[in-house]
């Protein structure tokens, strides 16, 4: 049987750790960087300032492709030109996300969805909040738009859209 | 063995200090771009696999094999990230191959080294964090270790090590692709800036961002295709240990291991003789002249020396680094050995311009992991 | 071609722990040992080694498997790491595969090492940083997030109910009771237990998703006329496949896993298996959070799209069912050591092929199995088809 | 360049910056635990011997590298505080990569009784002409303040 094959590993308890039971090394490296945002991303985050969504479009596929990318992932070609989308879109998928990534609770739960832009090829969402919303009335295929941040304040960024409100 | 198995495409990007104008994804894809035109292939159309050769924390990605497919032409393909050098990727393209179980496999390194604000914390976090990192010593420590210690043995001189600076150097400044290339003298050398002693600053490899791509196909398919092929004669890969009490000081036992298997494989019984050129790990200048050694290039303990004599000079008797090396290209991380291959791949070829070697048609490749690893892979490769 | 049969000969692992006190290299190297001594080989006879292990950010250390490497045999030998996320553990004995059928070795050991704990101030930390470092990381996300997306996406396409998915952590966590390496196991919980925890992220509740895990596994592959010599009883791998999607996640019908059934059909094409649901005896899919079995199921084609809920709720994949489904427990019960739990599941089907499997036995001298796991962001299949 | 449209201007070129934000605790392990314990309590270096292979490791561990087979505690055994400088070198730069204002010293030693070297910090006279081969002893921190570490070694010592 295979139970003689199972090795009786030592489990400790934090507790073994609190009271100093097993010693430990700790280590706070640092790990930096500064990624190149090259062109699709450099365009695309230049666009979030000015308070514009930007896809690139395949010829090939005639997709147009978002998040933008300087090539089609399918066709395996350069994608031709930037198109402005709109502001609104569809959600795709959402949770109601009750703690943080470290296991602590949130007091209000945080309402991460996909969205698919309009005019971007069909299903091509990205990643945000709802906001503006209560948890409970969010649903499949509900209709939102982007609330930007006031112009002066924006940066460059994915944070320049404060998060999607429902279209009422 | 079932099959043999041909490089039939290469294709390369950046190759120089930054690379502010594209991100790591455009770099790939245009060094993929120029692989399979140069193979004459569709990615989509005619690669069963493809292989990655990153690191996590090299990306500043967790899970960075998330990013792979796309800027290679391989989304919805058999495809998957090897954590170790490109030549490690390119041998398991080559199983793959040689298995029976595809035809045509793509492999793909890269560096955005540029991009990392603190890859002396990134490489002290490889160490042992028990044993090792409470130290808190910079790893470039390690390689001072090393070469003091080969030194101490009268295997090397400082004097040597300069000469491998000052060759490597001059030969990128005839490669293009060589993002540090330049005139220095040893005197240059040995009052650079030291770093952990013996070893200066001119002695270890700058870095450099690039990319590249190659296409494998075994060897009836590769007929069909439009690429010049280069036979991949062997392939082999080693480790010693990663501690540092018991592992190999002075010998390398990473390089003459992965070397022996290489050979076995391609057949090679005298390096030495049936070895035309080689593009051989010079991460530290005193590691060109260990791993000489140890691939069985140059007879034990005569490195240096044939480094003085010019043996290892474009025109000496076993050109090493005609490419100008990671000294002279910068070291790419984990596509270093790609690059070396590379450069193997272009002379065999026939096609590397003003620093053509004549008549060559065998060349080793060969990559050390980096600090503070005890790991190796080599290639042989034949017109 | 014809290509060189390959087989599993010997399998070995740590017991599954939250927190181990051994450091990663020892719990490689206690899953390696046991595995060597469970087909009575030498590390002398063993020609390479392959390794799988997840992100360097759990164990903390950058190249870990250079590291690892003594711990798992590799001393002086070829030795090679695999990474394709969550998906590494299945890959990883493909990979194996790939060494002994390319000819250039006739055994190899496959380790696959995991340890989360030392991550702080907790493992998730680690999956942090898994997102677009452009667009995606400003916004503060956890892993739970994507989950949570792709779980919401599946339920709402196929009409299905938190209890129609809560059930498998309920059967999983049951098997896991039989299993002397498990963290989780447990004979007594309910349905109501999990439909009672406390949600995360809805509709991920705390008993949906498997534990935060440190431990090993180990198995010895070796081509055709070595097994023989080995064991009377090798275990053949009949099949591998691996598929990666696009990175571009958010640009994905994530309801089903096109690439676990691309992944499928290569390792099935391979094996010669035309009808999964007949030829398949047992299946080991991927299952860190209940919801991922089932989908995991479909797109492995063992059961039609949206319909594994119904076959678990018939009983269909329990233990003693038509197809036992994760007879080991799976990662919901035995643990989730992220690479380390997806070759679990490899080892479970080598126990359960030769009748070893003790208490977890599944009935009926089951001649086929097929192993799966799934990683990145909703993004890589790898399967494994195994038969006797 | 493989693209039509391209960064026409050094100031169009951007990057953003991120890191991997955690910190890690790591056990010493199960022989790493009782060999850092002996050092902390008794002031005493540990080897593991594997008789087979004829190597003992410093710091010793659960299994011997070669023959992957377990090294009994009763394979454990004293080596040094003295040994023999095998290499040492002297490092210019810290961690952020920026120039030390005293560079420090670190030498590998092989302990009296181990077969591998140990690293830790040297503490060379001023002046003194290091060589390989010279004896060391290992300096250890006064016993109350020794936690289990491997910095409860201070240091080699020049003998």
């Amino acid at each position: 049987m295979m139970d003689q094959w199972v090795y009786a590993t030592t489990g400790l308890h934090e507790k073994d750790f609190e009271a100093g039971q097993v010693l430990v090394e700790t280590w706070e490296g640092k790990a930096e960087y500064a990624w190149d945002t090259g062109i699709a991303m450099g365009r695309f985050l230049e666009e979030l300032r000015r308070g514009r969504l930007v896809g690139r479009r395949c010829n090939s596929c005639r997709r147009i492709l978002f998040p933008p990318r300087m090539f089609c992932e399918l066709c395996f070609r350069p994608t031709a030109e930037w198109v402005t989308l709109g502001q609104t879109g569809t959600v795709i998928t959402y949770s109601l996300v009750h703690v943080r990534w470290d296991m602590v609770r949130l007091e209000q739960p945080q309402v991460p969805a996909v969205i698919a832009m309009d005019g971007a090829a069909q299903g091509m969402g990205i990643l945000h909040l709802l906001g503006e919303v209560a948890p409970e009335k969010v649903k499949m295929g509900m209709r939102v738009q982007a609330v930007w941040k006031p112009a002066e304040d924006r940066e460059g960024s994915i944070t320049d859209i404060r998060y999607f409100k429902p279209i009422r | 063995m079932n099959r043999t198995v041909e490089i039939v495409g290469v294709g390369w990007s950046g190759f120089r200090s930054l690379t502010p104008d594209q991100s790591y994804k455009e770099l790939v894809f245009e060094a993929a771009l120029r692989a399979y035109a140069d193979a004459g292939i569709d990615p989509r159309r005619d690669v069963q696999g493809f292989v990655t050769a990153a690191e996590d924390y090299h990306e500043g990605t967790s899970i960075y094999d998330e990013y792979t497919p796309d800027q290679l032409g391989a989304a919805q393909r058999p495809m998957h990230t090897i954590g170790g050098d490109g030549l490690h990727a390119l041998a398991a393209a080559y199983m793959q191959i040689a298995s029976g179980l595809m035809d045509v496999v793509v492999v793909e390194a890269h560096s955005k080294a540029s991009n990392i604000l603190s890859l002396p914390h990134i490489v002290a976090f490889a160490e042992d964090p028990t044993f090792e990192r409470p130290l808190a010593l910079h790893p470039v420590a390690l390689a001072g270790l090393e070469m003091q210690g080969l030194i101490s043995l009268g295997r090397i001189t400082e004097e040597q090590c300069a000469a491998v600076v000052v060759k490597n150097k001059r030969n990128a400044l005839r490669n293009p692709s060589a993002a540090h290339g330049t005139e220095v003298g040893p005197e240059e050398v040995l009052s650079s800036p030291p770093l952990a002693s013996p070893l200066t600053s001119l002695m270890a490899a700058p870095h450099a961002d690039g990319a590249l791509v190659f296409v494998l196909a075994d060897t009836e398919r590769a007929r069909t295709l439009k690429g010049e092929p280069v036979r991949v004669r062997g392939v082999g890969w080693a480790t010693d240990t990663p501690a540092l009490d018991s592992r190999d000081w002075t010998g390398a036992r990473y390089a003459r291991k992965a070397a022996q298997m290489a050979y076995r494989i391609a057949g090679v019984q005298t390096p030495g003789q049936e070895i035309d050129f080689a593009e051989v790990d010079d991460s530290f200048a005193h590691k060109e002249l260990l791993h000489l050694e140890a691939l069985g290039l140059v007879p034990s303990g005569r490195a240096g020396e044939w480094t003085l004599e010019g043996q290892t000079a474009c025109s000496g008797s076993i050109p090493v680094n005609v490419s100008g090396g990671a000294l002279g290209e910068g070291s790419l991380l984990d596509a270093t050995g790609l690059s070396r291959a590379l450069e193997v791949v272009l002379q065999l070829r026939g096609q590397a311009g003003p620093r053509q070697l004549p008549g060559v048609t065998t060349g080793l490749a060969f990559a050390w992991r980096g600090l503070p690893t005890a790991v190796g892979v080599a290639a042989v490769l034949s017109a | 071609m014809t290509m060189r049969r390959v087989a599993v000969v010997g399998a070995g692992m740590t017991k599954f722990v939250r927190r181990a006190q051994e450091t990663g290299r020892e719990l490689a190297w206690e899953a390696t040992s046991k595995a060597l001594e469970s087909c009575e080989m030498g590390i002398d006879q063993i020609e390479a080694v392959v390794m799988g292990t997840g992100p360097d950010a759990f164990d903390g250390v950058h190249m870990k498997a250079e590291w690892l490497a003594d711990g798992a045999g590799a001393w002086g030998k070829p030795y090679m790491r695999g990474y394709v996320g969550g998906g590494t553990g299945v890959f990883s004995v493909a990979q194996g595969w790939y060494h002994v059928a390319s000819g250039l070795f006739d055994t190899c050991l496959v380790v696959c090492e995991e340890k989360m704990s030392p991550a702080q101030p907790h493992p998730q930390g680690a999956f942090l940083t898994i997102f677009d470092n452009f667009i995606e990381r400003p916004l503060g996300p956890n892993l739970l997030w994507i989950f949570a997306l792709e779980m919401n996406a599946y339920m709402q396409r196929y009409g299905l109910r938190k209890e129609d998915i809560a059930q498998v952590a309920v059967k999983n966590k049951r098997n896991a009771a039989d299993h002397p390496a498990s963290l989780l196991g447990d004979r007594d919980i309910t349905l109501q237990d999990i439909l009672d925890s406390e949600v995360m992220a809805w509709p991920v509740q705390r008993l949906d998703v498997s534990p935060v895990t440190d431990g090993a596994v180990a198995v010895v592959l070796a081509a055709d006329n070595v097994a023989r010599r080995v064991t009377p009883q090798p275990v053949w791998i009949e099949g591998v496949g691996w598929n990666l999607d696009s990175a571009y996640w958010t640009n994905r019908d994530l309801s089903y896993p096109t690439y676990v059934e691309e992944a499928a059909r290569m390792a099935y094409r391979m094996a010669g298996i035309t009808e999964p649901r007949q030829q398949i005896h047992i299946a080991e899919p991927y299952d860190p959070f209940d919801y991922k079995e089932l989908h995991h199921l479909e797109g492995l084609m063992l059961f039609p799209k949206g319909k594994a809920a119904e076959a678990t709720a018939l009983g269909i994949t329990q233990r003693n069912g038509d197809l036992p489904v994760c007879p080991s427990g799976g990662l919901l019960g035995v643990g989730n050591p992220i690479a380390a739990a997806g070759l679990m599941k490899v080892a479970e089907l080598f126990w359960q092929l030769r009748g070893e499997a003790g208490a977890r036995q599944v009935p009926g001298n089951p001649r086929r199995g097929v192993a799966q796991a799934w990683g990145d962001l909703m993004q890589v299949g790898t399967v494994v088809v195994m038969g006797k | 360049m493989a693209f039509a449209d391209t960064l026409e201007h050094p100031t169009e070129a951007r990057a953003w910056k991120g890191s991997i934000p955690v910190w890690h605790r790591y056990t010493a392990g199960i022989a790493g635990e009782r060999f850092l314990r002996t050092l902390q309590e008794q002031g005493k270096i540990l080897g593991a011997r594997c008789e087979p292979c004829g190597v003992t490791y410093v710091p010793p561990r659960m299994y011997c590298e070669r023959c992957l087979k377990p090294l009994a505690e009763s394979s454990w055994t004293e080596v040094g505080p003295r040994g023999e400088l095998v290499s040492f070198t002297r490092v210019y730069l810290d961690l952020d990569g920026n120039r030390l204002e005293t560079p420090r010293w670190v030498g590998l030693v092989r302990l009296e009784g181990a077969s591998g070297v140990l690293l830790h910090y040297l503490q060379a006279p001023e002046g003194a002409l290091l060589r390989s081969g010279m004896k060391v002893e290992a300096v250890l921190k006064p016993a109350r303040d020794r936690r289990g570490s491997i910095l409860d070694i201070l240091h080699w010592k020049v003998l």
